[in-house]
């Protein structure tokens, strides 16, 4: 179990972006083959800001805004990569990630196995993800679930400060490719400690954030909020909800996920994405066949609809509320 | 195959040949004058929360208005999402473009009166449009419609395979599509310079084998004078054009941004003076076509049409929650009436879980 | 139950590929509005000669060869049906697709719900898919599992010819977009009676290709064929196997799975993609949760390894083999 | 900016300057000979199922050789699927070639000792390559390399938007790269006229500010003094360029492919007439630089070198199964140790399940 417990000496306080922000710049400190690369990152910061300050520092050789194509910052990458930089590229909305997917699937997922460990692709893809900022269409997509169906892609979501920073800092240093998505409703939301100088937290684990014996709560990205304010709400009627943000998609940790149901029998699974063929699916599928004997209820899927996330104005209604969740896990205890 | 048409940088428009078409003219200043106020007043309406994230139409007036008066009722108009005006001139109600960047996709939901009606709503990935709009090209070429399809883009947009992917197909399928390039010198905070090494964007039609042109976007008659002239040929069989609009962006690139990160006020400053509104103004004055008069009852008009625009708006019932399935199929399909159930449940009124 | 019973006077007997092609020319005879388009489908008549004739037929009008770009395939088509045309385009293999995702999540598959129903999407892309036939690099993916996930798409897979025509007219019919995956393996497998007189075959329903009280055996595609043969080993050793084939992956059709479940308590999902994040995982999920009081044992999953299809050396050791489903049935059986 | 050098469309090549580096013309000619010897033996192991399908190279000899014997071996190759002769002089072997043809990966793992050890392997999702390539070279100018990076493609990827958007970056960052189009007139049944309306491919290094060329494919030492000058170009910081080499497909578009479906049998009669390694033996021959003896013994060695490269081959001990998880990533992930233990157990010996 990996908790992000600050240590009060050397811990800053630093929101979302910020940690965001400070992972890149000490990776590139760190390391002089670390480059950024995408659209509007350079002089502007990013159109959220989360590189906001590395041109300055790193220069233009090292923070390079692209022209406008998704599908040439990915090949770039991949080039990159295979030839030893370490490119941490920002896709500037998930809604604009799909032109790059043919260099992912087909490259950078591949490239150490076709080469049988000739090369390698070292490159981290950031984007931010995620509805809930009223923002312009297509541009809160939560489509995680193509990704981590991806083998040799790792796919990395961070759901608080301390662990955008040492999650990025491990996906950096990582010589695998892997996808590292934002959940932008979270950048500014909150300022908490986070530890600059620790190990970067492992790439294939979960986090337990709260611990309880009666219902696991299972979720990743913004929906760990949802969801922990979930685990709150249960509590005031004292059930005790365990809370595991899954953190790393691909690959899953089944062992913290089995562990925590064979432990409690009742199981919720919280994802922004539509239902169909998300990745709750998957876990859902694997507790049902390897933790079946524990169940004591029947797993429940709290997820987006069967549609496209709407324009902002019906957003509300789509997202999973913290009230669904609840009724979710009784429904659970319930059975 | 590429000619350009050098622009003029001043802030007085070229003269006119004597043949011009004042009428037309007039009707075009009309249309930049009101789209600017309407622009003026959804990017306040953003201010005050009444509105999402906005792109601002300013400095583009004459692009977009040429593009809506250039283009007959047949043919087909694939847009990006700074031609309000166009849109405009197309048959969508002022208020239904607000109701789009108010979150809202019935604004998508163009009247079925209109020419918009088979119009593509706004694109907002960059540059997928056209590939859309080469194959509306496609499908009015195979039916003999003679019929144009009129798309547009951004700089930023050029980069994108899908341009050169258009372009190329339209070429070698002589296709009666006009894709132009609203240049107005950044895609967000990016330049055109960092954008490419072309000379001008306009020679970018030199890889597809077809037509390019460069033109003053700030200069209504000429933009009129291209797209008419683009259009015709594509309604005739006789091919496809690329036409680059020189501008220049002058507002932030939406609401959510902040151009004085990567912009020179002194730039700035410079594009105001070639501004395409204040320019056909002055020329229609000089040439006795316009005066204070007329120009301050139009104003008023204008501000009376979109707050008028503004109210119905403000005045649109929400939608209802189940929507967001209810389109998605022809038919709602078996697998989503739990869904729409639930949906409809969570509604005030409805049952909770 | 849908099942493809021949009418012994009006059937014929066709392989897959020829009733694929059988269904576009029928499509195209029956609805001047379906045009054809693609890589080398007319002059060649397609790679696997799926669009063989249809030139001589019906021109190049109505049968385009387009310059080599999937993205513009797919563009292209999506421009065509906005305005009433019901294309049916090409991607040569399913390796290839990834270039045309975009214009699939960000357009097809919204347009009609973006425009409040004033525009629709009514376009097919057919696609090979799968391994088995020692093809090159990237020429042997099952990738359906990204497809399932995109809201508004229809996927829809045949196993037979019968099913192939069948569904491919319903397909072409259907005024929603359809991603339609030809197993290639079965291309040329064998010719069976195909009634091409028939109505268009359901999109949204299962097939029971054979019926059975001891176990469920799930698949698509041309895993149908190791699962029926499966099924029939198990018949030598008295298990009644029920084999279904899901054929439509969305929407998907829940009842009839549900209700096999029901009946079995015992289920094995085939596919030939990898595990984590595979469609299986859906169907897992779904049965956990909604026949979990009926279950008998843990629902398993027969797939592919976690990695890319390997070049062909390899495929037979990543292929799900009929041995390892008669295995795994035997699991569910003996738990 | 962008230039044609009219080709020669003769079975003879052009007379040659007084200076010409005979030797290396030599070497040249012996390289297309065995990559023909080898291409032949190639297209029959494939129809004795000793090979899985294969792209033959047939006419495409001196496109590549001339690739192999400009690089440098600092510099940098990015190939498509067609070029088995640079492949070969970068320091792949024979047998390795094969062994890739042969559907397996190990044919890919190059030579660590060789310049071939960082070029990227074959590429099949055409065009993906050339974006890459733009990331190698970015990579190279960054580092301060005076690197260059060598890019193919064919007629056909032309069309995909990789191929412009891998130019125009190359273009606007100064790229140290060279993109070479074996413009071989197919994209498997599709002829350059259906691809493009532009009437050269060299036009379009135009759309992205670069320079372009058109060299005939067939001419050795043409191709030689092109991509001389563009790698030396690249190498010393002058940016980016173009090159299309005109060369005419010889053989089937790959052995799963029948041209006679398409082809017309005169003009696969007429392009035998200017093939490459037939017309550069005639220059040598002409000059005094080979005779019948030389011919003779150096198809003697081709033949030995290929039987040997074909034996190696054959003898490869197979791949362990575990092998396809065991190289995906750089350390096999607890979450796969389950799936590795299976893939043992399915193995002859292992325990079936
Ligand atoms: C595919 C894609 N990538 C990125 C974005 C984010 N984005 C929105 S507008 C824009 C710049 C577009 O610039 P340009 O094409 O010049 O059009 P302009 O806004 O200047 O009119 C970017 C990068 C997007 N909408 N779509
Ligand atoms: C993205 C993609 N689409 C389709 C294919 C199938 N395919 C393989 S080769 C080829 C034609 C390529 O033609 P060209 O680029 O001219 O190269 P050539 O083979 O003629 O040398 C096609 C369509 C592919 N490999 N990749
Ligand atoms: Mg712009
Ligand atoms: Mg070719």
């Amino acid at each position: 179990m990996h908790s992000a417990q600050p240590h009060p000496d050397t811990s800053v306080p630093l929101n979302l972006l910020e940690a965001v922000n400070q992972a890149l710049r000490h990776a590139m400190e760190a390391d002089e083959n670390v480059v950024v690369l995408g659209e509007d990152i350079a002089t502007n910061g990013g159109v959220f800001r989360a590189t906001e300050g590395l041109k300055e520092t790193f220069g233009f050789r090292r923070v390079m805004d692209t022209p406008l194509a998704e599908n040439l910052i990915a090949g770039l990458a991949v080039g990159m990569a295979s030839q030893g930089l370490k490119p941490v590229a920002e896709i500037q909305f998930m809604g604009f990630i799909y032109a790059a997917l043919e260099q992912l699937i087909s490259h950078a997922a591949r490239l150490r196995n076709r080469t049988r460990g000739r090369l390698s692709c070292p490159l981290v893809i950031r984007a931010p993800f995620g509805g809930g900022i009223h923002a312009p269409e297509h541009h809160s997509e939560s489509t995680e679930a193509l990704f981590a169906h991806i083998p040799g892609l790792r796919v990395v979501i961070p759901s608080s400060p301390a662990r955008a920073y040492g999650l990025l800092r491990a996906a950096i240093a990582c010589p695998d490719p892997v996808l590292f998505l934002e959940p932008k409703r979270l950048y500014r939301l909150q300022r908490l400690p986070v530890e600059l100088e620790d190990e970067p937290l492992p790439l294939d684990r979960c986090f337990t954030l709260r611990a309880g014996e009666d219902v696991s709560l299972i979720s990743w990205g913004a929906m760990i909020h949802e969801t922990l304010a979930a685990a709150e709400q249960l509590a005031a009627e004292d059930i005790k909800a365990e809370v595991i943000d899954v953190a790393t998609l691909n690959p899953l940790d089944r062992d913290t996920l089995i562990a925590t149901a064979s432990k409690t029998g009742r199981v919720v699974i919280v994802h922004e994405a539509p239902h169909n063929g998300g990745f709750g699916a998957e876990i859902a599928a694997t507790l049902a066949s390897d933790a079946l004997m524990h169940l004591l209820a029947p797993i429940e899927r709290v997820t987006g609809y069967d549609c496209p996330m709407p324009y902002f104005a019906m957003e509300q209604h789509y997202m999973p509320s913290v009230e669904r969740i609840v009724a979710a896990a009784k429904r659970t205890l319930e059975y | 195959m590429f000619t350009s048409t050098p622009y003029d940088m001043h802030h007085r428009l070229p003269d006119l040949p004597e043949n011009t078409d004042w009428p037309r003219l007039v009707d075009g200043y009309r249309h930049m004058a009101l789209i600017r106020t309407f622009d003026k007043k959804a990017v306040n309406l953003q201010r005050t929360g009444k509105l999402g994230t906005y792109a601002s139409c300013l400095g583009a007036e004459a692009i977009a208005t040429a593009g809506g008066m250039a283009l007959h009722d047949g043919d087909y108009f694939v847009p990006y999402y700074r031609d309000h005006a166009t849109q405009y001139l197309r048959g969508v109600p002022l208020y239904q473009i607000l109701q789009y960047w108010g979150g809202d996709e019935r604004g998508n939901a163009f009247p079925t009166d209109t020419p918009a009606a088979r119009d593509l709503p706004n694109c907002v990935p960059i540059a997928t449009q056209l590939t859309q709009a080469a194959g509306i090209a496609t499908k009015a070429k195979l039916g003999h419609e003679q019929a144009a399809v009129l798309a547009t883009c951004g700089d930023g947009a050029t980069s994108r395979g899908d341009f050169h992917e258009a372009l190329n197909v339209a070429g070698v399928w002589q296709l009666p599509l006009v894709v132009m390039v609203n240049n107005n010198q950044w895609a967000i905070s990016v330049p055109r310079s960092l954008q490419t090494a072309s000379d001008t964007i306009a020679q970018k039609a030199v890889a597809a084998g077809i037509e390019g042109f460069q033109v003053d976007g700030n200069d209504l008659p000429a933009m009129l004078e291209t797209l008419d002239y683009a259009l015709d040929k594509a309604r005739h069989g006789k091919g496809a054009t690329l036409i680059e609009a020189v501008s220049y962006r002058l507002s932030d690139h939406t609401t959510a941004d902040d151009a004085g990160r990567y912009r020179k006020a002194s730039d700035l400053h410079a594009a105001w003076q070639r501004e395409p509104v204040a320019r056909l103004r002055q020329t229609l004055a000089d040439a006795g076509h316009w005066d204070a008069e007329q120009e301050k009852k139009w104003q008023a008009d204008c501000q009376q049409q979109v707050d008028n625009a503004v109210e119905t708006y403000l005045n649109q019932p929400p939608q209802a929650p189940t929507d967001m399935l209810d389109y998605l199929y022809a038919e709602l399909p078996e697998a989503l009436k739990a869904q729409r159930q639930h949906l409809l449940q969570q509604q005030p009124g409805g049952h909770h879980a």
